[in-house]
């Protein structure tokens, strides 16, 4: 499954999903909101936009790659989008495989190609103003 | 009427001020386009060395062709995960 | 938390209980039944036994040396034993980091670990007899 | 009646038709505990080199000294996960 959601990610349901008699590893990960602190500040949420569908479409790429290098049979993406809270899920991956080395090697290559080629983008909104993220264009002083 | 409809994202519509704007022109490349664009909305032009392009959803380079009811994406550097 | 159970392990509890506002990225292994088959026979399911309270400490020690390694600031470590069904999860590992590297090698470094060090014996239950995983010993000719 | 313990696991359990014997003997070490465990349940013999000890719950190697009240146990290759 791959989606961009607005909606907190059931992490559990997608493992659930992924657990199939002929593979004997899942590798999943999970990147959360962190919180930075700087200069008496901190970030209080982190807010992710999307450009649809060209991001679906690159999740679904994402996916294909794996599966052309990888021997997996069942991969997951799931992209949230909007507020996201310190703690809370903003990407889930989940990587079923025969073995375990490539569940691995596949869910760190899905996280490392997101960071690169899909189309979000997010802002950390601290306590005194946000910054776009790769960017440091903001209202932070 | 059918421009080239121009999308921004992230730093790009803050600095811009807009997420979507059009561009009036016959057939062009992405590099002839970037000038009319950085003229409309002068805080992009900072930006420029950090910025991908797409073109009808897929990233392009500055000299690919966008004509007139393409729909062009300026994207800032992604920071999705 | 470094556990031995009979019962089902609930990875998606574990993984809400790792994400932590200090930490970016939480990295999951689960270990399930894999289906292997040959000469027109196949695996019903696994059936794992612990030698305890050993068992449980060296989970704990495997805990212990991740913290030592890297900067994780939660992990986890469930290992079902009894009877594990095909596809279900007979081991869970959730790492949660401030950072996606420590995370990924944390989990990948526990399950390497828990291959070599900790008390837990599996036997493959065939249609046609059972035998110990890394023994050949048992009731299939 | 306080001998030593020796608990049997998985393959060595399933060899030795027990999962826990009792041997009876003054102060010792586990290599020479062996012969009195294989004399009494032949069919661990074939295993000897795959064996690993563990003394109160703890990996020893051969010249580890066990005595009366000590708990030894017989651990084929490990293979949890």
């Amino acid at each position: 499954m791959f989606a961009i959601v607005e909606e907190p990610i059931d992490v559990g349901a997608l493992i659930a999903d992924a657990q199939r008699p002929d593979c004997g590893a899942v590798s999943t990960f999970v990147g959360t909101t962190r919180v930075d602190q700087n200069d008496g500040a901190s970030v209080e949420y982190l807010e992710y936009e999307a450009y649809r569908p060209m991001a679906d479409r690159k999740l679904e790429e994402i996916g294909a790659e794996i599966e052309e290098r990888w021997d997996v049979r069942e991969v997951s993406i799931v992209h949230r989008i909007g507020r996201v809270d310190p703690g809370q899920a903003s990407v889930a991956i989940v990587v079923a495989s025969p073995r375990r080395g490539p569940a691995f090697e596949a869910s760190r290559y899905a996280i490392e190609r997101i960071k690169v080629v899909v189309p979000i983008w997010k802002r950390e909104v601290w306590s005194d103003g946000y910054v776009w993220v790769g960017s440091q264009v903001g209202t932070r002083t | 009427m059918s421009g080239i409809k121009v999308l921004l994202f992230g730093a790009a519509a803050d600095r811009a001020g807009t997420r979507e704007t059009v561009i009036s022109a016959e057939t062009t490349t992405l590099d002839e386009l970037w000038p009319i664009l950085a003229e409309r909305h002068p805080g992009l032009s900072p930006m420029r060395d950090t910025l991908a392009f797409a073109v009808n959803g897929e990233y392009a380079r500055g000299d690919a062709s966008v004509s007139p009811g393409d729909e062009v994406a300026v994207l800032p550097p992604v920071s999705g995960g």
